[in-house]
């Protein structure tokens, strides 16, 4: 109501869906198999990779954020930040203290 | 004087003789500290007086009798950035002041000597490392770093001892230290800081400052027979440590001796310095602690030893830097059973209550 | 949550021009109304984030912690079950984006069905769950409880998970910090697994107002906000599936 | 005070309006059920001010029984639980809410040009959500109550008391929810319902604060929220995410509660910035100096405000590193504040002053404000933080900023707009008086503590050593100043709801929209929907404005 443009909405198409669909599909087979795999340190990384990737598929697609407005990529980018700045603030002590005193 | 009230003039008394503003410095640091603090008040009482300058000019001047009619301002760039850049300023200065004052309160110099102190609903137990023990109490020398590592047995508590500006949380689980270096002889407070339960307000006592004279003749008359690294050693032989920890070529378990101090490859392939809080951890939680070339075999005590039974442990393997001692140790205890359950009894027998 | 009714006691002011039955009094458009409801909806989406946030940090800390408790807790935990459910979720998100695009479309039988594919599949992800918490309950692993470490201080004992992974016994100390990796797995899952609850409960709403046609009007908003929250509550699941299952499945 | 305007404008021929949102609908359901944002602050300011004086009665126990040395007038543990209640029902039912859910409920949509906030039900629930934690605090006090702290700190509320911790530990958490709604309805409506021509940067600063404070409540509020639920299970079936006995960390605890907790004090103040700079502008006549400069600042205390959460931890044994990087980022928050109290100094500079009430509570907020945040600075170094801290010097701190300021901006607001509330004035020279009183009794009260703390008194005992009793004698004897100050008030303002002069549609002569309604408002606000067209604080355009309407009159 006020100066800002409401934002025109956009349908996605089904076709967009299912190749969505089959691609979180897909990465959750590739996410369990590459757990089978020895990686050391990185194993956690590829989970979480593969994770986050998934996540932003459906942040984007299913949750249409990739077709909102500012304000709606605004609002995630806000949370994540936030959500980061609790587990990195609270891990940055937890780690520091293992360097000993200084 | 008599139409006085006596209880009004019993407060009078009172406050002409106990009425004070500052606590007295007794402490190498306090003067350290209360530099800044001054700085600080200082600071603050110009910030203070400008506000109220500011703000009692501007009202006489521009009230609306004398200045019935508003000018509008919309605000001054070279202003406003005054007053952002110097308490800016101000306050950096102030961070790294005061962070350097932190260093020094947790950094204890090398030569402190360390006594132990744990918190517990609702009292404070000094150990002294020649096992005088103390109850809401604490003797130290003046003119020598003390370090008080604490810990607690239950809830959160804080160690504060006022005239010596230091104050450190003792916490269930891991150690932490403070030091001092008294600096004037005489009896201050010491409080719990942290609320820990009903009687927190009674978790209070004494640090006495004396003369490293006077402090001798207290070491010595309560004495309690043995020292903490001789508890300590009675109970590495009763737990059967040794079995392990025995400084043969074929030991299952790392050598202690001069292990204090030194620098341990664990297997995950970090190197820790040893010292209390490692050594405490190595006791009650030893597969995180595996040095390297050894077998996660140790078992836990975790449960077992009551914290002060750990003090004399960590002390007894601190005070370890001979291999005399421990083979002392160690001939004492081969007779005593290997097994694993028989050792984890006899432990049992020794929990302290 | 947006219902389709005046609030009491509004009042028409005079001027107004000719709303849809399910526009409030106080928004001046539909479309205002309908961005002020989505990005309320957001914003609530922000408050789940942090509160799963701390949970995640207490995750991340005791892991650093205990790693070898928490590689062998994970191992208790069947993978079958783990992906299944996973791929449950996700085909429960698909159809639920399936719907928002059948009630953006007008097609109403076919939101319907949506919306019951949806819930069918939520009702199979908590039965699976609960089939998954009925064999830690069974397995002495529910922390607090009902627990016991005999799995973790001799391994051997448990030949399921022992044939897989050949398992070394754990040290005492590190294995009574299974317990926490278990209290994790339950408090991440369990609030998962209430959400859950909560948007089926709210399905059963949805399908009942969608066969009436409620949302076949043109005025999909509820379902849309519907939709974020359950996409939602599938990305959390996204993240715990490889945090709690898949920390390291390989054979050492 | 002669330069008080004692004959307010429009006050002479002010008539009270025939229809208003008190009137419009009558009886008890109309207002249980109502979807009225401007109800809706009435019964949170009803139920608000319940509270308050809840908490100010455990506040004259505590006073009282810090009278003497020892502990006299109740055990230990009374007292304990004394204390703890009167931090719990103060900060997560009066000071959370004080001024967002009340002033903020009322105004945000009025000065926006909006006929309500953005999700009316969702504003009813989060009072109702209020009362039922409200309600549930009270019962915990009643069978027993909780000795905790305000801080629910383990291992000491999960293992080593008895009282009723869970029954208060739900109640805050239903508190956080209704307190995360309110937010998340300001954030909602700030964006979405501004009136044409309302741009951010008309907003009045009122606004700009609540934005920033609502962030703060949406985000932080959770994660306190989660922390909770893990207190309740540790202390249920005992799970030990916090118990070092079976490897868990209670400094875990104290990170998750202060990543909440210390935002928590910018919500608190936030709102009540926002009064103060309305207050000043009026009675100067004035715009706010430096408009975008208080409005960045309070954006900025808002995200500052999530990095700075562990400098309640400094003597707690978290990493020296982490000391370091905190104590900075501390002193980078109390810049904004500064810049606060210069902007709002410098407004008066050639405005055209006057004293009523609502300024000068407004003026005991800037000094009692300034000390606050200058304290604060001691406690955010690190150094002097080792001496100072889980003293009475924190006590004194947190007291000044949070009743020095925040209470004081609340009852600056509550004078300000209850002519717009209610319709009628609330006797000028009374109130004055109150204010003054206040002030005193406040300073009396609470300065002395300052003292006690750098002595080393230690805060939330029941009994202390005798050589403190000479300062708390003083500070008893300040509270009890500081009640009179506070029930005045009530009586002053009930007794106006009836006999107090009829206020008229604008009597401060402000420039906001919800000051060119009638008062009291109707309940749409608005007969029709405002067009912006002038800047906030804007008196050049009243003046034009009141011309016209003489011309046309």
């Amino acid at each position: 109501m006020s100066n800002h443009a409401e934002t025109e909405h956009h349908i996605v198409s089904p076709k967009l869906y299912v190749v969505i669909f089959l691609s979180l599909l897909c990465l959750t087979g590739l996410t369990v198999a590459a757990s089978y795999v020895e990686m050391y340190s990185f194993n956690v990384v590829v989970a979480l990779g593969i994770a986050i990737v998934k996540a932003m598929l459906v942040v984007l697609f299913f949750m249409h954020v990739k077709y909102s407005s500012k304000l709606t990529k605004l609002t995630v980018f806000s949370g994540l930040f936030t959500f980061m700045v609790l587990i990195f603030m609270t891990l940055a002590d937890y780690i520091s203290r293992a360097w000993g005193r200084w | 004087m008599s139409h006085i009230s006596p209880v009004l003039w019993q407060f009078l008394v009172k406050w002409m003789t106990d009425f004070s503003l500052f606590p007295p410095e007794a402490s190498k640091i306090a003067p350290q500290m209360d530099a800044l603090y001054f700085f600080m008040v200082l600071v603050s009482l110009i910030g203070l007086t400008l506000v109220i300058l500011l703000v009692v000019a501007f009202s006489l001047l521009y009230n609306k009798r004398r200045h019935p009619v508003a000018v509008q301002i919309e605000g001054s760039t070279l202003l406003e950035a005054t007053w952002t850049i110097i308490p800016l300023g101000l306050f950096l200065v102030m961070f790294v002041w005061g962070a350097l004052i932190y260093f020094r309160v947790y950094t204890p110099p090398n030569n402190a000597m360390n006594v132990y102190v744990v918190g517990k609903q609702w009292m404070w137990k000094a150990e002294h490392p020649g096992g005088q023990h103390e109850i809401n109490a604490l003797h130290v020398p003046i003119n020598e770093p003390v370090q008080i590592t604490l810990i607690s047995e239950d809830v959160f508590h804080s160690f504060s001892i006022p005239a010596f500006r230091v104050k450190r949380e003792a916490i269930p689980g891991r150690y932490t230290s403070v030091w001092f270096e008294a600096t004037k002889v005489g009896k201050y407070h010491l409080f719990c800081t942290q609320y820990c339960g009903t009687d927190h307000s009674h978790m209070i006592g004494w640090v006495y400052a004396m003369t490293p004279d006077d402090y001798q003749k207290w070491l010595n008359s309560s004495t309690s027979g043995s020292s903490l690294a001789q508890n300590g050693e009675r109970l590495f032989a009763s737990l059967s440590c040794s079995a392990c920890h025995n400084s043969r070529p074929d030991a299952r378990g790392p050598n202690l001796v001069g292990v204090y101090g030194s620098k341990l490859t664990l297997t995950d392939g970090s190197s820790i310095t040893v010292d209390d809080a490692y050594l405490r951890q190595a006791i009650l939680n030893p597969s995180q602690h595996v040095t390297q070339g050894y077998a996660p075999i140790m078992p836990t005590y975790q449960g077992q030893i009551s914290e002060e039974g750990v003090i004399d442990l960590v002390q007894y393997i601190k005070n370890l830097d001979t291999d005399y001692r421990l083979k002392q140790t160690t001939t004492t205890t081969t007779l005593l059973p290997e097994s694993q359950g028989k050792a984890t009894s006899a432990a049992k027998g020794m929990v302290k209550q | 949550m947006p219902e389709n009714t005046a609030i009491a006691g509004a009042t028409e002011v005079e001027g107004h021009h000719e709303h849809p039955p399910y526009q409030r009094h106080h928004f001046e458009t539909m479309g205002q109304q309908n961005d002020a409801t989505n990005f309320a909806m957001w914003l609530f989406l922000l408050t789940e984030i942090m509160f799963f946030g701390g949970l995640f940090t207490a995750y991340l800390i005791y892991r650093n912690w205990y790693y070898p408790a928490f590689v062998q807790g994970s191992h208790q935990l069947s993978i079958f079950w783990g992906t299944l459910n996973t791929a449950v979720l996700i085909t429960s998100s698909f159809t639920m984006a399936m719907g928002v695009w059948c009630a953006e479309m007008r097609k109403k039988s076919a939101l319907v069905l949506c919306l019951v594919l949806t819930f069918v599949l939520g009702l199979v992800f908590l039965g699976i769950k609960s089939i998954e918490y009925h064999e830690k309950w069974e397995k002495h692993h529910v922390p607090g409880l009902r627990y016991n470490l005999d799995s973790f201080l001799n391994p051997a004992s448990d030949h399921e998970v022992y044939q897989e992974y050949h398992d070394k016994p754990l040290p005492l100390d590190m294995a009574r910090h299974t317990e926490l990796y278990f209290f994790l797995y339950f408090a991440m899952t369990g609030m998962h697994a209430l959400h859950m609850i909560i948007g089926i409960g709210i399905l059963t709403f949805m399908i009942i107002q969608a066969q009436r046609g409620a949302y076949t009007t043109g005025h999909v908003t509820f379902v849309e906000n519907f939709g974020l929250y359950w996409h939602f509550v599938d990305i959390i699941w996204i993240f715990l599936f490889p945090l709690l299952y898949l920390i390291s499945r390989h054979a050492n | 005070m002669s330069d008080t305007i004692v004959v307010l404008p429009d006050q002479a021929t002010a008539r009270l309006p025939k229809t208003n949102y008190l009137n419009k609908e009558n009886g008890l359901l109309s207002w249980l059920l109502t979807g009225d944002h401007k109800r809706i602050a009435i019964l949170y300011l009803i139920s608000i001010t319940f509270f308050f004086f809840i908490g100010g009665a455990l506040a004259s126990l505590i006073r009282l029984e810090l009278l003497t040395p020892q502990s006299d007038l109740m055990a230990t543990d009374t007292y304990n639980k004394v204390f703890s209640m009167h931090g719990i029902i103060m900060i997560f039912f009066f000071l959370v809410p004080s001024v967002p859910a009340t002033i903020g409920n009322f105004f945000i949509p009025m000065m926006l040009g909006a006929k309500d906030l953005a999700l009316p039900k969702i504003n009813l629930l989060s009072w109702y959500l209020y009362m039922a934690a409200g309600t549930l605090a009270i019962y915990s006090m009643i069978v027993g109550g909780v000795d905790t702290g305000w801080t629910f700190t383990t291992p000491l509320s999960t293992h080593y008391v008895n009282t009723h911790v869970i029954t208060t530990g739900l109640a805050v958490f239903i508190a956080g929810f209704s307190s995360i709604f309110t937010g998340l309805n300001f954030i909602v409506t700030i964006h979405k319902m501004r009136a044409p021509g309302m741009t951010w940067f008309r907003m009045p600063l009122f606004v700009w604060s609540h934005y920033a404070a609502s962030i703060l409540m949406v985000l932080g509020t959770p994660v306190l929220a989660i922390a909770l639920v893990l207190i309740v299970l540790e202390r249920t079936i005992g799970i030990g995410v916090f118990d070092p006995t079976k490897g868990g960390d209670p400094l875990l605890f104290q990170h998750l509660f202060w990543f909440y907790s210390h935002p928590a004090v910018y919500i608190m103040i936030l709102p009540g910035m926002g009064v103060i700079s309305e207050v000043i502008s009026t009675f100067s006549r004035k715009r706010v100096f430096g408009y975008t400069a208080v409005a960045f600042s309070s954006v900025a205390i808002a995200v500052f405000g999530f990095f700075v959460w562990a400098h309640h931890m400094f003597i707690m044994g978290i990493s020296n590193y982490a000391v370091l990087v905190f104590s900075l980022l501390t002193m980078l928050v109390a810049v904004p504040s500064a810049i606060k109290i210069f902007n709002w100094a410098f407004t008066l500079y050639k405005g055209s002053v006057t004293f009523e009430t609502p300024m000068l509570y407004a003026f005991g907020f800037m000094g009692l404000f300034t000390i606050g945040g200058l304290t604060g600075v001691f406690l955010g170094t690190a150094g002097t933080d080792i001496h100072l801290t889980e003293t009475y010097f924190i006590v004194a701190h947190f007291h000044f900023v949070m009743v020095g300021g925040m209470l004081m901006a609340f009852l600056s607001g509550i004078h300000f707009y209850w002519p717009k509330m209610t319709g009628r004035m609330y006797p000028e020279k009374i109130s004055q008086l109150a204010a003054v009183v206040t002030f005193i009794g406040f300073n009396f009260t609470f300065f002395p503590q300052f003292i006690l703390g750098t002595l080393g008194m230690p805060r939330r005992y029941a009994s202390y050593p005798p050589e403190f009793q000479v300062l708390n004698v003083f500070s008893t004897a300040g509270a009890s100043i500081l009640g009179v100050g506070y029930l005045l008030p009530v009586l002053y303002l009930t007794w106006s709801l009836k006999y107090g002069a009829i206020a008229g549609n604008n009597p401060w002569q402000a420039t906001g929209l919800e000051w060119q309604t009638q008062s009291p408002p109707l309940t749409e606000n608005f007969t029709e929907i405002p067009i912006v067209d002038h800047e906030a604080y804007d008196y050049e355009w009243l003046e034009r404005q009141k011309e016209k309407e003489v011309a046309s009159a």
